[in-house]
């Protein structure tokens, strides 16, 4: 549905109730989004700087760093991801209950970064989907939380109602 | 601090060694075969109680012996290190004493020596691979592996049913960059030194 | 309402570890512990043996990080490598960078100007102030206090202030060269270095008063994880955990480098080489950073910051580059070629916050090293676990692992 | 024919009940957000004041002053349970995990029945205590539900077949187990002290126990062992830093709840902080003289229904004093080992709470001599 769709439409009036329905729901969502920290390497350290007292994460409730995937809904995944670690982000990341969001924080974890060598994969999302990518080596704290409001607007502009339908076909892990 | 006398005294007690050339620390050569026994003095009779670094080089494919070990031990009495090598003598299937009978720091070292370069450590407690999943068939410190990689399944076949990740060469058009400074001019272009994947070849497959 | 349901299997990635463990005793369990998880600091992975909740058996299996440092070196110039130097132990990646920069420069024979020693002290010194404090919030952390944990943070983001006035960047700062720095200190930085070390010792005074004396915390500590000088000896320990066993070796004085010869400093060593006593010697060492920095600050020589008459290995200056060609041409060289640095094979070791780093590099001249291996302290520091950690609890684990204080990047590099 | 009365008392009953869970999940709720924010105020940093309604937050003065506090926090992270996939993991058993957070809530609401908050003042000056159900035995009813709540924990740890959740398990039930008896043995002195003649009060209602308490010295002031030993037995019984053996996040990650995701972590993460607020309540009862004013003083306020509203009120102020308390011990404490935790039960807390009920014994029996 785009903005400029004044007429009356059927598709849309099926969807305007859909859309209030979003409205609550990703406002919940938005709000409580807990991360699991997947501090790999040297990205954790600023991590843990971003939840530390001078940038506190906590300002938008995401302090609450579940170490079980199973009550986490965000999974930062902070450092270099090697071919022997990218097994168990995938599997984490399939113990995550839906919804689930990933962030890519820093360079390694987005492409690879300065590590072009045989036992670093070339960005997290060969295995999972990324939803935020970061930029830096490592990024600032400023940069992961503002990449956490970027998913926050995401999650915002989801159409929730419908995922809730529809079953997603999940790996087991 | 480490002497002549002391050195001289050394060379003398032990007639198999052979003293190298070094700029920074006393080193010998050692032949592998007296290598548990000489390091094993070294501890009990000279004061070297730490085994610093366990270590190896490849001298690349030509050579005639192609790998060597290095050991570097701190002694707390002299305040000093001695350096010692020790040739393979097999190129094809490296092996070594395992000195880790004697200095129990050098297991972890040995097993990642046999992981980066295959070097055989007989009598090891438990030589298996520690940097690499246990599978990974290649040795990546080897002059001939390329940095980037080879293709080679990744561990764990559920997952890679699902993400069909596999280990992959990675991309080395972005650099790092470096020049020679011999050969034809064409040559001493800067460039990657692993060009197993640019712009210009094919990723391999 | 979210009523979806949807299995998933056993899929437990200690399985397969589980298996090499051969079969267990009916009363006893294989524990998978990490590599995600908040003991590890990191990707460290421990298969564990239990008896209840007594570590029978404790096998550390590492490499989840190993990125491949030593093949990349191979692959670039001596300079091209130093942002990699950071990543190795980045909780203090400045001294890193020194103890990088020192063995290139061993190898190609070369002595640093006098400002730029004391440069490189002062920036070691900070370095390890913030490596401790962290080591130290983490370490009561572990135990089960978080608000230690913030307060040192906090006094670490004043040093990454610092550090990113000097450097340009917060956290990997790639800040020497190989016969130099990259540049010379800013105007009133020595002042602000001096008001913050100045005011360490109340926030660290502040951290002891929740955790030294506290009477759970030495219940969690003393007596736990303890190391004999002998073991610490045979597997190779370095820096605090081997200084905290009552051995008094310190690099910084045994085989004095950069200058650390003219600081009057003391090294702090315990007695029992348990948690303990690892604890008391990280406070002990920042102090004494504080005392080290004090004295470097009150002296600081003036005059060159990088080595100039090593017109092959240290690039000039930006300005003298775009004045002149032979500046030009250098420059040009440095950068494409690398430092040229004779053949030959060296071995050193710089007093780093986790132990003794070192580089042995063995050149066959020119710019590129032929090879490099990283001795990572953090690596000879936790193949004791395997011996110390068998007999202790469960729980005893997270406080063990704390005060060894480790960091993965440098373990599997 | 239907007894109209009956049926109005029941669905009174029902009423209030419906209140109470409101009011006492609402505190758990809005404990979890003052968690928060007291933690992030002792460490220097802000706590959440991010989140807020859509209308609220452009309300002129009240929008950004509630936006500060983080009010709507707790809401955002309660419905989100709501929408977040309830995932069973294949390898548990379904009945006993389905269960287990139930168990673990239940018990902590039932407690909350027989809890008196206030009393009511009818025309005639009759005060009528505020609670839902006036038990003879009111305290026995407490300590007997109060532990059932570790069979959710340990059935969590077990249904979960899994290493984390089962060693949380069995931690918690050793611990329950040996904190449970240095708790009742805390509280006998209390109905010695209670039931001693001429204080008027006999039994083991709850409401007795405070009224002894009125113009009169606060028990925690008469027996400070027994308010010390039952206050360190409360903390090992709501699983609480310094005695979270249950949880233990550095070493078990998340303890017996590590397997659940989605509604059913919620409800343990609720049960958690309703067990504090229920706990904060008994010891206020107990110990610091419920609704009544300071100690040794008439309740200052009139004997109508506004004086019964600042009764309630001086009662919470004082459970949310309590809260604040465990809140604070948190986060300035590091956590025991699982065998100190239990040394420190059986070797010390036991011991003397067994001397503490001897010298009670002893003293009350002292001031009770017929006089000669």
């Amino acid at each position: 549905m785009t903005a400029n769709d004044v007429a009356y439409n059927g598709k849309v009036e099926g969807d305007v109730i859909v859309t209030r329905a979003d409205a609550v729901i990703n406002w919940i969502r938005q709000h409580s989004v807990w991360p699991m920290p997947m501090g790999l390497a040297c990205c954790a350290i600023e991590l843990m700087a971003s939840a530390a007292s001078r940038y506190d994460i906590s300002r938008f409730g995401m302090e609450v760093m579940r170490f079980s995937p199973r009550q986490s809904d965000c999974m930062i995944v902070a450092g270099t991801v090697t071919y022997k670690m990218a097994e168990v982000v995938r599997r984490i990341y399939d113990q995550m209950g839906d919804p689930k969001w990933v962030v890519a924080m820093g360079a390694c974890a987005s492409t690879g970064g300065m590590y072009r060598s045989y036992a670093v994969m070339q960005g997290v999302d060969n295995i999972v989907p990324v939803d935020v990518y970061v930029s830096g080596c490592p990024p600032r704290p400023e940069a992961l939380l503002d990449a956490m409001m970027k998913l926050q607007d995401k999650i915002g502009n989801e159409s929730s109602v419908r995922n809730l339908r529809k079953k997603k076909s999940v790996a087991s892990g | 601090m480490i002497d002549e006398d002391f050195t001289k005294s050394l060379l003398d007690k032990h007639s198999y060694l052979t003293q190298r050339e070094s700029i920074d620390w006393f080193t010998v050569e050692c032949p592998g075969s007296e290598l548990v026994s000489f390091v094993k003095a070294m501890r009990d009779d000279e004061g070297f109680e730490l085994l610093i670094d366990l270590t190896a080089i490849d001298h690349g494919e030509g050579a005639e012996c192609r790998f060597s070990t290095v050991i570097h031990l701190y002694s707390l009495v002299h305040r000093g290190y001695v350096r010692i090598h020790s040739l393979c003598l097999d190129n094809d299937k490296p092996s070594m004493p395992s000195v880790s009978d004697v200095y129990p720091a050098a297991n972890w070292h040995e097993r990642e020596t046999f992981d980066m370069f295959g070097i055989h450590f007989s009598d090891h407690p438990n030589l298996k691979r520690i940097l690499m999943w246990d599978e990974y068939p290649h040795f990546p410190l080897r002059k001939e592996f390329p940095l980037a990689g080879i293709d080679t399944p990744l561990p764990a076949a559920d997952v890679v049913e699902v993400t069909k990740a596999s280990v992959e060469p990675a991309p080395m058009m972005g650099g790092p960059f470096v020049s020679s400074n011999s050969g034809p001019i064409s040559d001493s272009e800067p460039r990657a030194k692993d060009e197993s994947w640019t712009e210009r070849k094919e990723k391999p497959l | 309402m979210s009523t979806t349901t949807k299995e998933i299997s056993v899929g437990d990635i200690g399985a397969r570890g589980a298996e090499a463990n051969t079969k267990l005793d009916g009363d006893k369990m294989a524990l998978n512990v990490g590599p995600s998880h908040p003991t590890t600091h990191g990707v460290l992975r421990l298969i564990m043996e239990l008896n209840g909740d007594l570590i029978e058996k404790c096998e550390p299996v590492l490499g989840y990080l190993h990125r491949g440092d030593e093949k990349i070196a191979e692959n670039m110039t001596y300079n091209q490598f130093v942002p990699y130097t950071d990543r190795l132990d980045y909780l203090a990646p400045l001294s890193n960078n020194v103890a990088y920069a020192l063995t290139v420069e061993k190898l190609a024979n070369l002595e640093v100007p006098p400002r730029c020693q004391a440069i490189r002290v002062l920036v070691c010194e900070m370095a390890r102030i913030s490596s401790h404090l962290l080591g130290m919030g983490v370490f009561g952390m572990d135990a089960g206090a978080w608000t230690p944990f913030m307060y040192t943070f906090t006094e670490r983001e004043k040093l990454y202030t610092l550090f990113e006035e000097l450097t340009g960047a917060r956290f990997t700062t790639s800040y020497t060269r190989i016969g130099g720095v990259a540049r010379d200190i800013p105007e009133g930085w020595l002042g602000r270095v001096e008001k913050f070390v100045d005011q360490l010792p109340k926030a660290i005074a502040e951290v002891e008063k929740l955790l030294t004396r506290n009477r759970i915390f030495l219940d969690r500590t003393e007596g736990i994880g303890e190391i004999s000088k002998e073991d610490a000896l045979a597997y190779g320990l370095t820096g605090p955990n081997l200084r905290a066993t009552g051995i008094d070796l310190d690099l910084r004085k045994d085989k004095p480098y950069s200058g650390y010869e003219q600081y009057d400093f003391d090294v702090p060593i315990g007695t029992k080489g348990d948690c303990y006593d690892r604890y008391l010697v990280r406070i002990e060492e920042v102090l004494q950073s504080i005392r080290i920095i004090k004295q470097v600050i009150k002296d600081f020589p003036t005059g060159a910051w990088y080595a100039e008459d090593a017109k092959k290995i240290f690039a000039p200056p930006k300005e003298k580059i775009l004045s002149s060609m032979e500046e030009l041409i250098q420059n040009f060289m440095i950068v494409t070629e690398g430092p040229q640095i004779p053949a030959g094979e060296v071995y050193f070791e710089a007093e780093n916050p986790k132990g003794a780093l070192g580089f042995y590099v063995v050149s066959k001249g020119g710019g590129v090293p032929y090879r490099m291996k990283i001795r990572a302290p953090s690596f000879c520091n936790l193949s004791i676990l395997e011996k110390l950690a068998p007999g202790h609890f469960l729980s005893d684990i997270t406080v063990i692992l704390g005060s060894l204080d480790f960091v993965m990047g440098e373990c599997d590099r | 024919m239907f007894d109209v009365e009956l049926l109005l008392m029941i669905g009174l009953k029902v009423l209030f009940a419906l209140l109470m869970i409101g009011a006492v999940m609402t505190m758990a709720g809005y404990s979890v957000l003052a968690e928060r924010k007291v933690s992030a105020w002792m460490q220097g940093r802000v706590g959440p004041n991010r989140t807020v309604l859509p209308l609220v937050g452009s309300l002129p003065f009240v929008g950004r002053f509630l936006k500060g506090l983080g009010i709507f926090q707790p809401l955002a992270d309660g419905l989100k349970f709501l929408f977040k996939e309830e995932m069973i993991p294949g390898h548990v058993n379904k009945f006993y995990y389905n269960l287990a957070p139930i168990v673990a809530l239940v018990p902590a609401l039932t407690t909350m029945t027989v809890l008196p908050f206030g009393e009511f003042f009818t025309e005639n000056g009759e005060s009528i205590p505020l609670m839902l159900a006036n038990l003879e035995v009111g305290i026995l009813f407490v300590l007997a539900v109060s532990s059932l709540g570790v069979y959710g924990i340990v059935l969590a740890g077990w249904s979960s077949n899994s290493k984390y959740p089962f060693l949380g398990g069995i931690r918690s039930s050793a611990q329950m187990i040996s904190y449970e008896l240095a708790m009742g043995l805390s509280l006998l002195p209390v109905f010695l002290w209670v039931s001693e003649p001429g204080t008027g009060a006999m039994g083991l209602s709850l409401v007795d126990i405070v009224n002894s308490q009125s113009q009169n010295a606060w028990l925690l002031l008469v027996q400070p062992l027994s308010a010390l030993i039952f206050l360190i037995a409360l903390f090992a019984e709501t699983n609480r830093l310094p005695f979270d053996m249950p949880e233990s996040e550095t070493d078990l990650v998340g303890g017996f709840h590590t397997e659940y995701g989605g509604f059913k972590f919620g409800i343990f993460f609720v049960a958690e902080y309703a067990h504090i607020v229920v706990g904060s309540a008994i010891f206020t009862i107990v110990f610091l003289g419920g609704w009544h004013f300071l100690p040794w003083m008439a309740d200052p306020w009139p004997a109508t229904w506004i004086g019964s509203l600042i009764g309630v009120g001086w009662f919470l102020a004082k459970t949310i004093f309590l809260i604040f308390f465990f809140i604070w011990v948190r986060w300035t404490l590091p956590r025991f080992r699982y065998d100190q935790v239990m040394n420190l039960g059986w070797t010390k807390l036991l011991p003397l709470a067994l001397l503490n009920l001897i010298f009670y014994v002893l003293l009350v029996t002292w001031l009770d001599q017929p006089p000669a």
